[in-house]
């Protein structure tokens, strides 16, 4: 993956996060205030945007400017955890101009804790953490074969989409949903939403 | 959804265009954005005090900027935190060379904000900021158990730890020293609120929550965040029993302290019904030998047009008072030395 | 009808006995009578001010005894005048040797008490009492034609008679003095309201009037008293345009005066939606070259839990500037010098 | 008429006060504030105690301590009103233990007084004047012949009555009602309705 690769996948999330602009709403007003389908959908178009006028070649540097520039538009919880997850990966990530596999899967992982180190949540605890984990451990798992394919990442969107089922069942501890206490745990979690979207939008762009 | 109002997306920054031109000299922005408020008086050498929030909390928070308070404040939207890039935009207009403390409300979105923020200020700018996170809601958690994060939410007791350690900066101590009252006024505050009625988000344009025409929430927080119970509406006494119990409670307040009242309204609920809760709060402080220093009554923390009060109360000592006995004078909130 | 309250009947004197609790060393009454409050500090040989009316519109109009403003006040129920008898009451405890001045709204109830009230003081007490009544409200009535009574309402200008009224006193300025700055203040002020919601008068227990989900009522007054026009809800800017306009050309208002704005809440429309409505009045004043000396935005006159506000303006001299600017601290209203 | 015969004329006020009690508030609610059923009865009930309670002789006296009790207890518009009128025949009829019939007629007239001075109203304006003052000028003639009989009071009640039908046409000029402008015309002024039943009061004890 190059520069363009990352704009093209930012791209993408833009439009899933905006296709399911609706549905992120109605997830998230049963548990908290029905903000993540905008702030997920302006943020990342916001970050789209920050990469695609940007002409930098550096994924690090890029990444870490389309963070900026999400956290700027968009400083709702998620919006922010979304800004520090692409800002970590540009930090880990500074100074290349192309990935390679085993990169390519550092891009989750460090993505996965930026969120982390800002939110400090655990894995179990129903956030967006949940959603992204599974997805991000089979990338890494297949980047050890040497190359990332349309079909890894197919797994990995996969890995998500369950992940996100799964998070049906668990109990809040943070934000908004942990007021419902035990309640919470017949709601999906909107976050992992959000994850499992990303996911999808990291299958588009390498199957395109 | 009956507002005075132009548009839903406009709301804030016409409400910000209006306080601007309302208080000339007395606040102004930092660099072209409204979200961004500080105090129009510098003071070189002193520490910088910011905090910042979503809006809709009138005179929560920006009202609390200006001499003996704070010195910026950044908002964002109705119920919406500012960004990271509005928080280090106040806190490089505020910093004076003796750095800057943050204090705002438990609340996820601004945890994170405030956060990136000082990260920034730090590795952007060489400006070191210290963070204070109120909360003290009893109804909201229990007490956070050694080691453990609070979970409890920020609400109208953070006027009180704006008051002490506006009143420690504007004494020249240094940001340590500022902190240290920040967390001392912080450990010593319990709140618990009462909503009657749901405010309505104007991007929103219907209720927060439903409720009852004759009902009531004890310990529901100031976004509608769900309370200890729902219930039939009682009467004044009552209501405030239940409240002050648990604020009782939790510290716990025992006879022979002594403490600082606020009977905070929530926007819809008048002045004259708050003092008649205050009326049964001095009684039952009264009937448990707990000691009145001062009493602050009216509208310090609400959530627009919403029915319903909390009770807050400080346990101070000689330190504490004389830190909220100190004069302030901003905009929106005025003390002569008490 | 959603009230933390115990009972209609005990709504006013708990009230009251929440105030004095609240506040004490700053206010206190005169005799055995809660509803005859006065300013706990006397300044012999000063002219002592007195006000009065009913319930329900706090901070107005007890809450305005305090030093530089007013010295006593006592108060009915809801929406109630106070009695003679209470009234005299206030006088006898404030009267310093310098005689008492009244000043009220233009309310009958109000003006036949308090003019037997002055009639006793004179006769029985020996005091020297003088009345100025404030009636503002453009909506109201057409102007007094040339030796005609005013039959306008008083509602929220009072504030800057009070505030002018109370420096001149604060000054040392003689009674006749001291009325004649009152009058000069009556003289140059015009207010005009909006309501959006209905209140309800505990001992009623149902809304005083009835006003539909999307509907407005410009220039009602603070009981409810029919205003211009009933309409639907318009946007802050016309609305705000619609009440400015009547104010304007009443006094008249015009370019090159200097004026002091008050923007005030009538308890149930949140501060940030005031400031929405300064925004434009602002604008307006700038447009037709009209100056703005300071503004107050916030609840200076409620009606209890009513949506809605009005806007004062007050065409000011020198005079009025110096007695505007002058410190006052009362319990609900505290100024630095200006 | 002795003292003893205003404490009875008084009890006999209050009686018809309370009597019609929610007829006034029902009056009152079209114009005004509904308050003027509670106001009247509670007013008259406290001039009525503070006359019982007293052992003056004076009937001018008796009847100045009437009115400020009623001051004391009432502080609405009315209440004023007819602690003024009490107080200003309090005033005229200082020094005398027993009326005769042109006294006794001067006590409505000093109550009309009195009322006026207070209010600054003129008949014709929609107030309790319009009700008073055809009966005060029927007692005025009645007593030239030397006595005032019960038919006398009974006429000048009959008056008061007519006066009070009168008033629906008139428009207000003071008040709240006169709020309402033209369309005040359309309703009875409940204040004269209190003229009405004072003077009804007032027939009540010379026939008893
Ligand atoms: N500490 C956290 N770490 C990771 N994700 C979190 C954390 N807290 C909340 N979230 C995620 O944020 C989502 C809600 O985001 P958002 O709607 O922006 O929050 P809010 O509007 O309540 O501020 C939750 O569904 C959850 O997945
Ligand atoms: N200036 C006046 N002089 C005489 N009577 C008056 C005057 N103003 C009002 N009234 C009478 O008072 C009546 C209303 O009395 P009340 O209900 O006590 O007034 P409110 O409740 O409006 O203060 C009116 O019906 C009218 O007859
Ligand atoms: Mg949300
Ligand atoms: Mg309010
Ligand atoms: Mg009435
Ligand atoms: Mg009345």
């Amino acid at each position: 993956m190059k520069a363009d690769g990352l704009r093209a996948f930012l791209r993408a999330a833009a439009e899933r996060m905006a296709e399911k602009k609706d549905w992120l709403i109605e997830l998230d007003s049963r548990a908290g205030d029905s903000d993540l389908g905008l702030t997920m959908s302006d943020g990342f178009a916001a970050a789209a945007k920050a990469a695609g006028d940007s002409d930098l070649e550096d994924i690090g540097k890029l990444a870490y400017t389309a963070g900026k520039a999400m956290a700027s538009a968009v400083p709702s919880t998620m919006g922010t955890l979304m800004a520090s997850g692409l800002m970590q990966a540009g930090k880990v990530l500074k100074g290349k101009e192309e990935l390679d596999a085993q990169e390519e899967a550092a891009f989750f992982e460090a993505y996965f804790d930026g969120v982390q180190q800002r939110g400090k949540a655990k894995v179990g605890e129903k956030t967006f953490l949940d959603g992204l984990w599974p997805a991000a451990e089979s990338l890494k798992a297949a980047a050890e074969k040497g190359r990332l394919t349309a079909e890894d990442a197919e797994n990995a969107a996969a890995a998500a989409e369950q992940a996100f089922e799964n998070t049906k069942g668990m109990k809040a501890v943070h934000g908004r949903m942990a007021i419902r206490g035990e309640a919470s745990r017949e709601l999906y979690d909107p976050g992992a939403a959000v994850a499992m979207l990303l996911m999808r939008a990291y299958a588009d762009t390498k199957k395109a | 959804m009956k507002k005075i109002i132009n548009t839903p997306e406009n709301f804030i920054p016409e409400m910000l265009e209006g306080i601007y031109a309302a208080h000339p000299g007395e606040v102004t922005c930092a660099g072209e954005d409204l979200h961004c408020l500080v105090n129009a008086r510098k003071h070189p050498g002193k520490v910088g005090i910011a905090t910042g929030g979503g809006s809709g909390h009138l005179p929560l928070f920006l009202g609390y900027v200006g001499e003996g308070m704070l010195d910026g404040c950044s908002i964002g939207d109705v119920f919406q935190s500012p960004s990271p890039e509005q928080m280090l935009a106040v806190t490089k207009e505020i910093d004076q060379g003796a750095g800057v403390l943050y204090i705002y409300g438990n609340y996820n979105g601004d945890i994170f904000n405030f956060d990136m923020a000082a990260e920034m200020a730090d590795m952007e700018e060489d400006i070191r900021v210290e963070s204070v996170v109120a909360g003290e809601d009893v109804a909201s958690a229990a007490p956070a158990a050694e080691g453990e994060p609070n979970k409890r939410r920020g609400v109208a007791g953070i006027f009180f730890v704006y008051k002490c350690a506006g009143a420690a900066a504007a004494a020249g101590k240094d940001l340590d020293e500022v902190k240290r009252v920040a967390e001392k006024a912080c450990a010593n505050v319990r709140t618990m609120g009462v909503a009657l009625t749901s405010c309505t988000v104007p991007r929103l344009g219907h209720p927060s929550f439903e409720i009852g025409e004759d009902e009531m929430e004890i310990g529901m927080g100031i976004h509608g965040e769900p309370g200890i119970r729902r219930g039939k509406l009682k009467s004044a006494d009552e209501i405030v029993d239940e409240m002050l119990e648990p604020i009782l409670k939790d510290l716990p307040f025992r006879e022979g302290d002594e403490v600082a009242v606020l009977v905070n309204g929530l926007g819809g609920t008048p002045l004259e019904e708050q003092y008649v809760m205050f009326r049964r709060i001095r009684q039952t402080l009264d009937a448990r030998g707990i000691k009145v220093y001062h009493t602050w009554v009216g509208e310090f923390a609400t959530s627009m047009e919403m029915a319903g009060a909390s009770i807050s109360l400080m346990r101070v000592d000689t330190e504490l008072k004389e830190y909220l006995a100190a004069p302030a004078d901003t905009p929106f909130y005025k003390q002569f030395q008490l």
